[in-house]
């Protein structure tokens, strides 16, 4: 992996831990939305009677889906196709490789062969969220993203999905679980994956954006885009609760699981934001792609494995995702992934 | 008064991705319908509070022959139940229309 | 250990609709009161995802005598099985207060 | 029925299909929230697991009901009653009397009795969100409409559906279907339409528009006013979906239900136009009372049929209203009545 | 208690009933947001089949709670604390009096001993969505209110069912009801109230707030603070339909019930107006005050009730809180509070 | 035929407010596991619509030996039925896994 040159000035910066230029102070640093997570885990933790009807976080769920992938598309019709498959393509690539890559650390760890397959599916998929929360500080920050950015969101769902689920048939075809195997049928997978909730609603927003192009989404920006960011704090506030519920339930694993859940995402997150640099995208690029290639996906992820994998716990999978990697990302990662594009940029 | 018939009564409280493959299970085995709801509960994986997508369970009721209820659960049994959360018992009941079930 | 008595349990899974007319008939019939959830489902009139108006379904529960059990699913026979998606099942159950239902 | 003289440049038009100054482009041709519609016919019809939680659904619809009202009433106070009633008047004779013309027609396309009945019924009352699309599509084309259209759609929603229950006791009085008929109470109907969902939302919101006025109104806008159309878009996501699983559930009597919704629709429209005209309405109101006659209700009139005319199978009706002459009206029908009403308004 | 000395002026304007410059129509006296609750009610007493989803209700409740404390906190942050600590010692202090001193009063109305406690705990803390309805109505009349408002909304939830609680203990200790007393665990209720929904969300919000800044919430006003009167006004539309519940049942105590609901709250409310003026309060905060102190809590309280006083009928303290009091002082209470302390004002 | 063992299964419908305080005793008095769903009804202490905080009920299923029903039910019975609406009754059900409930 090839180390950015850094400027002097920049290596200052490093030292004393993040530019001080953009991230000047405590307050400023942390965006609002995530307060709300943190509420949510403080709820959950002591042990409040709060509880976000199941259908709120469904409908919260299809907006911000929606409301993103509709963004991305107003902009996606002024492209030229053309320039964005090699994109397209590098982007699947990675979210493709990082199950195969992940499943002998995983082993190495000492997770069984299902577990290693899903972990390494979780994240080599993306989780939106986190993608809505990257924008948000970059949007505060000002530093601007590539317009159609929801395209990247909507081709790293699937790949490492896929990629996981090819590990672990690999893997457990030679040594079955307990129970007889269920015959995987591959169409049903791409099926499921092409018309999941997430790839079907962010490119469906995708489709509709370029179709109505920016005249056509005006009169619904009032909903689709100015409440944006006001809807995702309301749904950090109950990924909050999620998150905090499986922080409980940490067990024997707990130490391998926090472990990975915050040393992986830095790793990946490199690999992102060096990705990003060598398709010569934006600072605001690089960071979203870093962002991505570090997240972990929850709400496709776990619905894919559960079907393609169910051999795998899924409590371990999913504790990793949301219990540890989301927070981390949250917090830490996310600051250092834009941090680290904007080192990478300099010339 | 008219007259019962007996009929069993089969439930299985399960995670919610087995709504789809636990239905066509039954039809398959020649159950005239079923009936779904959302639950939370607590088993031996541990609680589940129904509160976002991988977290849902559900319980379907199916009214049947007691041929076809022991058909469904124990296919069930062997392609579920050692990697899901899987609830079911049996009851006896009587319904009026013997044939719509 | 405290005793317990029998009573009938009458469940009736059917159209959103009927809630109001099958409540008001059972309490006309003598049961003491009823329980009602939301279901969705399939059955002899197809499937009822529960998505919207027309479509939702109800699963409602009383238990009572077996008298008042025979009444009240022996109306619901005749007033609403013609036109309704409507499935009925009895199930003997014990209760520890018997002049309750 | 008096067909409208047409100038020789409307002539022309015609031919080359649809107004091209108003309706220039195929993009601006479609609104935005048609395309949320047909992005839920896609997701129900290629088997994706998208499901809209019931609560949202019931959510939209009291909303659109009450923002519908609201509009229509903070305008209506500034109207003189008596101007009103010829209107009121004329619209609840064209519902009452649209079930009574078409009772004979479904006999002869092989309908049983109730089934005609409550078809009648469905086609004689009206849709509230093809209302709301109308409005959107007069709305960007600059058309404008009597400020107190929601009246209308308030006192066109029970009149079909007591024409319809009329002709089904007339019918089945003599012939009663296989169970013992249940005796209808009409005070209970009268009351179940009065107090029903729909039109107890609408006039409440018409009342309460007009009793606070546009000044107390103002401060609700921003939910009851701003985000309308983007509201319309999430509901008609979901109304894709309804109307996809009555079109994945069309078998024996297809092709007849697919002719009657598509073959009526333009006939009542056309039917509707004149009326509008006749009343003097603009072409606004008469593009808008041109496609409420060819709406047919999906929200009232299921209930009240499931009441009144139990014999007759939801499905059918259903399956017309929302599987058939909802997409048809959204797609040809609306840009159809507005064009007419053009037409027809060329001195 | 010191009645306030009234010029000339004001006898003449509470003869001629409220002030007339400020309140000069009925229309513009009647908050928009009433309507709604009224429209609810008549649904309900109407029997109309209309319903808001439970998880629509629950939804805004948890909505309008965050946006509560949102609004005070990015305020509070400005605030000397020293300053507030005796607001709030104050408040706390009169929300734990209430039920004190309202115990033997309702013991000589012949309630008995858990049902006195209980209704006192209701009067003793505070209705959220009553603390919404006058700061629209002061915002409406441009009459300023202290920006911490919603802190005093906070600490006023808890005094007064800790107290209701105490009372409820030393009276049954003695004499304890049928079934066998389950310990009461203060830590347990001490928790249940400072992780209850209402002091967590309200706490949650404030704190956010304040962390935050203005320029923190800034982007996430256009959910938690634009729409606020609109999603007030439909949560009021859902409160109209419990009212209206409540009084449908009303039976044998009705009268007493009644009379209770309307009497005591001008008497609270004259007291918080006063409590007000010795805290030196602005006209709106005076006014705030007065309309906390008079209202009754059915959000937090009827839970809370449950588990410490489960020998009380819930039915009694719920009818006389949403079914009677909550209308009380949304018609009529509130325009007085504002009054009074308009008066008390005058110097 | 795979072998059935018999168990009882306990449904309570109560208060919401009881969920936590009876899921707790029932894991006391050794019950595995337990299933909970939203439900709305009417009964002695009149009509509970479900539609907010106070007004909510739930139906609650436990699966379990005989003699922790009786347990449970008691147990409920003692702290709870004084003062809460509450609906309790037992059903003879099979199971396939005795040991897990
Ligand atoms: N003993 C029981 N009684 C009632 N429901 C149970 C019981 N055990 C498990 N369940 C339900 O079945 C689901 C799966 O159970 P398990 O397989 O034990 O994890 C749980 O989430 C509960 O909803
Ligand atoms: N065999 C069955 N087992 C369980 N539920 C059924 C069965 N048949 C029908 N149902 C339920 O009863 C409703 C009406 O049934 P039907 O009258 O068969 O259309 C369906 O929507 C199902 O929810
Ligand atoms: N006879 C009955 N059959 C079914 N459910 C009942 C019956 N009686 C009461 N319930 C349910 O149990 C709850 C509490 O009942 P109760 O203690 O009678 O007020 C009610 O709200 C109903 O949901
Ligand atoms: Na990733
Ligand atoms: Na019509
Ligand atoms: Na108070």
């Amino acid at each position: 992996m090839q180390v950015p040159a850094t400027s002097a000035a920049a290596r200052v910066r490093l030292e004393c831990n993040f530019d001080p230029e953009v991230l000047h102070s405590k307050r400023t640093m942390v965006d609002v939305v995530v307060w709300f997570f943190i509420l949510g885990v403080v709820a959950k933790i002591g042990k409040s009677d709060l509880r976000l009807p199941e259908a709120l976080y469904e409908s919260l769920s299809i907006y911000l889906l929606l409301a993103i992938g509709l963004k991305g598309g107003t902009e996606l019709s002024r492209q030229p196709v053309a320039a964005l498959l090699p994109q397209v393509g590098a982007l699947v690539a990675f979210g493709f490789a990082v199950p195969l890559l992940l499943y002998p650390l995983f082993r190495t760890l000492r997770f069984d062969k299902a577990n290693s397959a899903s972990l390494g599916a979780h994240y080599g998929s993306v989780s939106v969220v986190t993608f809505a929360v990257v924008s948000s500080q970059l949007a505060r920050l000002a530093l601007p993203v590539e317009s159609h950015a929801a395209l990247w969101v909507a081709v790293m769902e699937a790949p490492g999905l896929i990629a996981g689920t090819l590990v672990a048939r690999w893997a457990l075809g030679a040594n079955p679980g307990p129970g007889p195997r269920t015959q995987l049928r591959w169409t049903q997978l791409a099926h499921d994956l092409l018309f999941g909730k997430s790839v079907l609603l962010l490119a469906g927003g995708l489709l509709i954006g370029a179709f109505a192009g920016d005249a056509g989404v005006g009169p619904i920006k009032a909903v689709f885009v100015t409440p944006f960011k006001g809807v995702l704090a309301i749904f950090l506030l109950e990924l909050g609760l999620v998150a905090g519920a499986r922080l409980l339930t940490l067990r024997g694993d707990a130490v391998k699981l926090i472990l990975i859940g915050v040393l992986l995402p830095p790793v990946l997150g490199t690999c992102g934001v060096l990705l990003g640099q060598a398709l010569q995208l934006t600072v605001g690029g690089m960071a979203v792609v870093g962002t991505l290639a570090a997240s972990a996906s929850y709400i496709a992820a776990p619905v894919a494995m559960r079907q393609a994998v169910p051999e795998a716990d899924p409590a371990i999978s999913i504790t990793a995702a949301i219990g540890v990697t989301f927070p981390f990302n949250l917090l830490v990662g996310i600051p250092f992934y834009i941090w680290l594009a904007q080192q990478v940029h300099s010339p | 008064m008219t007259e019962k018939f007996p009929k069993k009564l089969l439930v299985i409280i399960t995670e919610a991705a087995l709504e789809k493959p636990l239905t066509e299970l039954a039809r398959r085995a020649g159950a005239h319908g079923h009936t779904v709801h959302d639950v939370r509960g607590a088993g031996q994986y541990g609680e589940r509070e129904g509160s976002w997508e991988a977290d849902r369970s559900i319980e379907l009721k199916i009214v049947c022959s007691e041929a076809v209820a022991n058909q469904i659960a124990s296919e069930a049994m062997t392609r579920f139940a050692a990697n899901f959360g899987l609830t079911m018992f049996f009851a006896d009941v009587e319904v009026l229309r013997p044939d719509k079930y």
